[in-house]
């Protein structure tokens, strides 16, 4: 889960690592307003959680306080992404004479803590990896072990840090590394760490990703603002509703809903209705064996939203009964209805059983049912994504 | 024969007391696996089901020659609950909980090693040897005994795949789940290489997701193998930098996409099914 | 360095660990007051830096406030081996149902953590040792490795804790541990930790001694008052003094006041004292290369104490040079005298020039000189400790 | 032939541009030790006696094949600097400065175990192999080659020792200083069992003194030695409880007392001196 930049940097300063004089604003007047107290140039940054921004046009520079407040009033009407800024950071414009690149993060493959530096800053490291990988200089730590203050010198020293700024720059990416240990982090990174003309080091751009799974015991982060967002772009209004309610849901861009049961299903299940020539309007997972009032929850978010034209439901029933979850759903049929055409394929554990109690309910309220079809184990899941995204398609018509 | 566990492993369940422990406890028993005891530390002394409940895992190995051992506590205490279990020499940690943090994982990791254990998740429906053994959450409807070994990172996708394999008459060897957490306390590759040893496995299901760099390690182990591995992945069309329902479910930068796996497991020799129909059909064709 | 009990249990206390209602008084009024506050029956031990306190009556029982006045009284006027009582704790007085150890210590050999529980409470551990081995259980660490939970529970199970209890005896285990880490302790004990009759678990008696060495790091007990101070017994008048000169040195019961050069020859120097008769007055280090600053110190240290009776001097030219210990020697001299006998040995660096020196100014001025017997390298040292010896028995005379 | 160093020892100081690193460099240098570089991180660049000054150790062992280290910096930099020194392959680092905290002494033992280097110290006057170097603080003047070994947990007793053996023809092969702080790099055990190997070496002088139980220990490595060893330990008159100059000296309970040592060393076989008389009489007698 990332930190917005102005987070990351509060984080990296409260551990003593400078950063640029800096503040967070939300309106023009104040950008001309700090811009002033700061007494100097100033470069605007939109707080967002995605990288591109640069390319986005999402940062601009500024002379004057007039200059600040007028291309604050731009940032402010830019969507980056989809999301409008909402945000900017304000730091004092720093004058550059070299940029590295500083970082830690996460080696699933090898279960390591990676701690990462390299010459050639401002760059994304992924780009650097490629261009110049020898550039590029590592060391791996197991979860249990220490890094040594001598091997963050090292590190500055292999970078092509002069000999009179090793322990400065070594002792920040010590600091770093602690942090990192500290926030149970996915990635922290400096990009760039700038050696300023006046010789100064500061962290110029900072960038922060922490466990979302760790944040049980972080409630420092809390208390900072940090809530549980993606790992990129904002969420919607819905995301919020359905994190509310505690269903893993995504909006996506199509018109297929989507109402599996499980995780892994649910994003398989999206590829499927993209293999049939339909696009997902969500992401959606059930958890295991979930009660009437979820499902409910569930089918409302799909129902409520305009963009969705047709739902592919599928369940298999494991732990859980499908006797249970069609009587959930027709529980939900009753009180709520459903307007949208839906295609829903039950199988598994009981799948009889919940099968007749569909066909129950619709024989005593077949006007619930005219828009849903249901199948069972003998119609292959296959079959039932591609009639959903036929339906879909049928009703944008 | 099967891989990793068998109607003569003896199973602990860690957190026996608690509301899903005690759960899935009934439900393993009535399947056959032979559960022999249960921890939970200020219990010791209780019963569930008419298994003696203990504080300690060293006793269950004590006095019962556990092996295994699956772990049904909240996120938070896995990470004394699987050391506990390393330590007192169990040899297969099945770990369902999900949402175990990242670094608790890494020293779990590290401790397995160490101490020569086996850990299988954070939030893997379990392992099940069919009709012998079923350890986890997986429910048994869908599966069958047979040839073909799975592993996969789903447990919703597992059971899709085993029905599969059911209803064409192939059946599983036995059924691993690797578990949705970023990271895993086993390995493709590791699974991959216990299914080249084992006898009964005539082709392997391997299932990925997006998220990680499991499935593009594969590739080497995929290589080497003599047995035909069948590929599936999720998440061709996923989102970038949004979780999707498990916590190893994300496309984070370049790494993590669907296309990279399907390309890396394709060079390293892995059969690629797109749904869960293709799967007979490559096996067909490879005349298992 | 050892804390008192006091200060131990303020630690315990403040990781959480239960300790019985308590206060440090230093008064018999106090001791009433207090107990009066309590309306419990009260124990009063006394604050003091070694074992054995209770075989000589340092610790009483009181059921009223009067009796704790009468009890803090007597406590007040007692010396335990040499030392007045000038603290106490009044805690609360447990009922005891059942009494177990539990304690952190270092094995230096195996360099390991050594984590010890026994059943046994109440007794020294040592003890236990021997009576009872099999009641002993360890969990060894290294020093970067974890003490996880299970394994406190499972000491605490191992000694017989109840199932019911080994979460909270365990957890004690746990904070013992991480404790004792976070203070770079030696030892730290709970004994015993007592079972109260109404089921509680509380650190009846607590020891904790810290490492000297690491006390730059730990400003925290110089905030709580913990100074430098022995492992055992209180400091005289003269050590103290000594400390602030930065010297290391140590009061003993005897005649001959040492003068060495380095530790291992004070340690060394001593013995050879006692083989040959003689008692010595003191241990004193002077460290490498004293200047004559020290050396002054060092002597006014003997001059000033009346069991001094003679000195026996010894200097290793090492690092040092002999010609420079020699001026020092003689500046002090010039500008104090000494008012006691000494014999002196030098030899090493420079040995020749030193005694040149000491020829020089004794030629200048002999009567500054006349108690005073200097050696070379021709004497061997034994033979100058047998003559301090004589020298004291001479003047004792 | 010596123990652990000689007159190929190529020795960098740690902590070279300080008042002590540059005073001890001067000294070391002529004895004829062979000093190829010093550290101190930050200084790179700089020259000390014409020696290069470097950041890391890493850079002294790459550009001069530095095998051996000596540490003169305050305690509470010892850590790192050991352990900077161990990872980058040093096999021998003297420690020098006193009162090192225990936990770190731990750490950097472990370390040393690890990667196969030797340390000794912390508070050792050194080691000098005479004749050939001398490394650490240790005032030439006391030594002259020979045929005993020497290993002593005090400077000023190593030189009354190697006083007393050079004055009576005997000399040394090689004098180590175990060191005085309560945890050390190495253990009597560790230094006889190297004597015992070296062909040089005819007896070994053992000097312990009271706290902590290296000398205790050494009873099992003296009792499987074929040379003679002679022990002398100081304190026998100690008080309990109470450190005596070094951080080590301190008898702690019934731990650490001048007698026990001496017990266990006679039980071993060593031949026990009172005096340093005593020793060259010994070793007569021995027909050393």
């Amino acid at each position: 889960m990332r930190l917005y930049e102005f987070e990351a940097k509060k984080i990296l300063s409260e551990f003593g690592i400078p950063v640029p004089q800096g503040k967070v604003i939300t309106s023009s007047e104040q950008a001309k307003r700090f811009a002033e107290d700061l007494k100097k140039p100033v470069v605007l940054k939109s707080q967002i959680l995605s990288g591109g921004r640069g390319k986005a046009g999402g940062i601009k520079f500024a002379q004057t306080p007039d200059e600040a407040y007028s291309s604050a009033k731009e940032l402010f009407s830019l969507k980056i992404k989809g999301f409008p800024v909402e945000k900017i950071l304000l730091d004092e414009r720093l004058e550059i004479e070299k940029e590295y690149y500083i970082g830690v993060t996460l080696d699933r493959l090898n279960y390591k803590i990676v701690v990462i530096a390299s010459s050639e800053g401002g760059v994304e490291i992924e780009e650097i990896a490629k261009k110049h990988p020898e550039k590029i200089k590592k060391i791996g730590l197991d979860i249990d072990e220490k890094l040594f203050s001598f091997q963050a010198f090292g590190l500055a020293k292999m970078i092509g840090i002069e000999s009179s700024d090793i322990r400065t720059v070594g002792n920040i990416i010590l600091t770093l590394w602690k942090l990192y240990k500290r926030y149970d982090a996915k990635l922290v990174e400096i990009n760039p760490l700038v050696l300023t003309k006046d010789k100064k080091i500061v962290a110029c751009d900072a960038r922060m990703s922490v466990d979302d799974d760790s944040l049980f015991r972080h409630p420092e982060l809390e208390k900072m603002g940090v809530e549980k967002r993606h790992e990129e772009g904002e969420m919607t209004q819905r995301e919020k509703k359905a994190k509310e309610w505690g269903i893993p849901y995504l909006d996506l861009d199509g018109e297929v809903g989507m109402f599996p049961g499980g995780a892994g299903f649910g994003i398989m299940g999206n590829d499927f209705i993209n293999y049939f020539g339909g696009k997902p309007a969500n992401f959606m997972d059930s958890g295991g064996g979930p009660t009437p009032e979820r499902l409910a929850q569930m089918l409302v978010l799909l129902d409520e939203n305009p963009k969705v034209k047709a739902i592919f439901g599928a369940r298999f029933g494991g732990i859980s009964r499908c006797d249970d979850f069609a009587k959930g759903v027709v529980i939900f049929l009753k009180e709520h209805g459903l307007s949208k055409p839906m295609v829903l394929r039950m199988t598994g554990n009981m799948w009889k059983q919940g099968l007749e109690i569909f066909e129950k309910a619709k024989k005593d309220n077949p006007e619930l049912f005219k828009n849903i079809e249901i199948h069972g184990i003998g119609t292959p899941i296959e079959d039932i994504a591609k009639r959903a995204v036929e339906l879909a398609k049928k009703a944008k018509k | 024969m099967a891989i990793l566990v068998d109607k003569k492993s003896k199973v602990i369940v860690q957190g026996i007391t608690g509301t899903s422990g005690r759960f899935h406890t009934e439900r393993m028993l009535k399947y056959g696996t032979k559960i022999v005891s249960g921890t939970s530390p200020g219990k010791g002394g209780q019963k569930v089901f008419d298994l003696p409940v203990y504080d300690t895992v060293e006793e269950c190995v004590k006095n019962q020659n556990a092996d295994t051992s699956v772990i049904f506590l909240p996120a938070k205490f896995v990470l004394e609950a699987a050391i506990e279990a390393i330590y007192a020499g169990i040899k297969l940690v099945v770990v369902v909980p999900e949402h175990i943090p990242i670094f608790d994982m890494l020293l779990i990791r590290k401790e397995a090693k160490k101490h020569g254990s086996t850990v299988i998740g954070g939030n893997t429906a379990g392992i099940i040897t069919p009709g012998e053994t079923n350890i986890g959450i997986m429910p048994d409807i869908a599966f069958s005994p047979g040839r073909v070994g799975t592993v996969s990172r789903s447990g919703s996708l597992t059971y899709y795949v085993a029905d599969t394999l059911t209803r064409t008459g192939y059946g599983e060897s036995t059924c691993v789940g690797l578990g949705g957490d970023p990271v895993l306390g086993s390995t493709f590759n590791e699974i991959l290489s216990l299914f080249e040893e084992d006898e009964k496995t005539k082709a392997i299901v391997l299932v990925g997701e997006i998220g990680g760099v499991y499935e593009e390690k594969a590739k080497e182990t995929i290589k080497k193998m003599k047995k035909p591995v069948i590929a599936m992945v999720g998440g061709v069309f996923a989102p970038q930098g949004k979780r999707m329902g498990h916590a190893g479910a994300i496309v984070e930068g370049e790494m993590g996409t669907a296309r990279s796996k399907l390309k890396a497991l394709e060079q390293g020799g892995a059969h690629i099914a797109k749904t869960f129909l293709d799967i007979p059909e490559i096996l067909r064709k490879l005349r298992i």
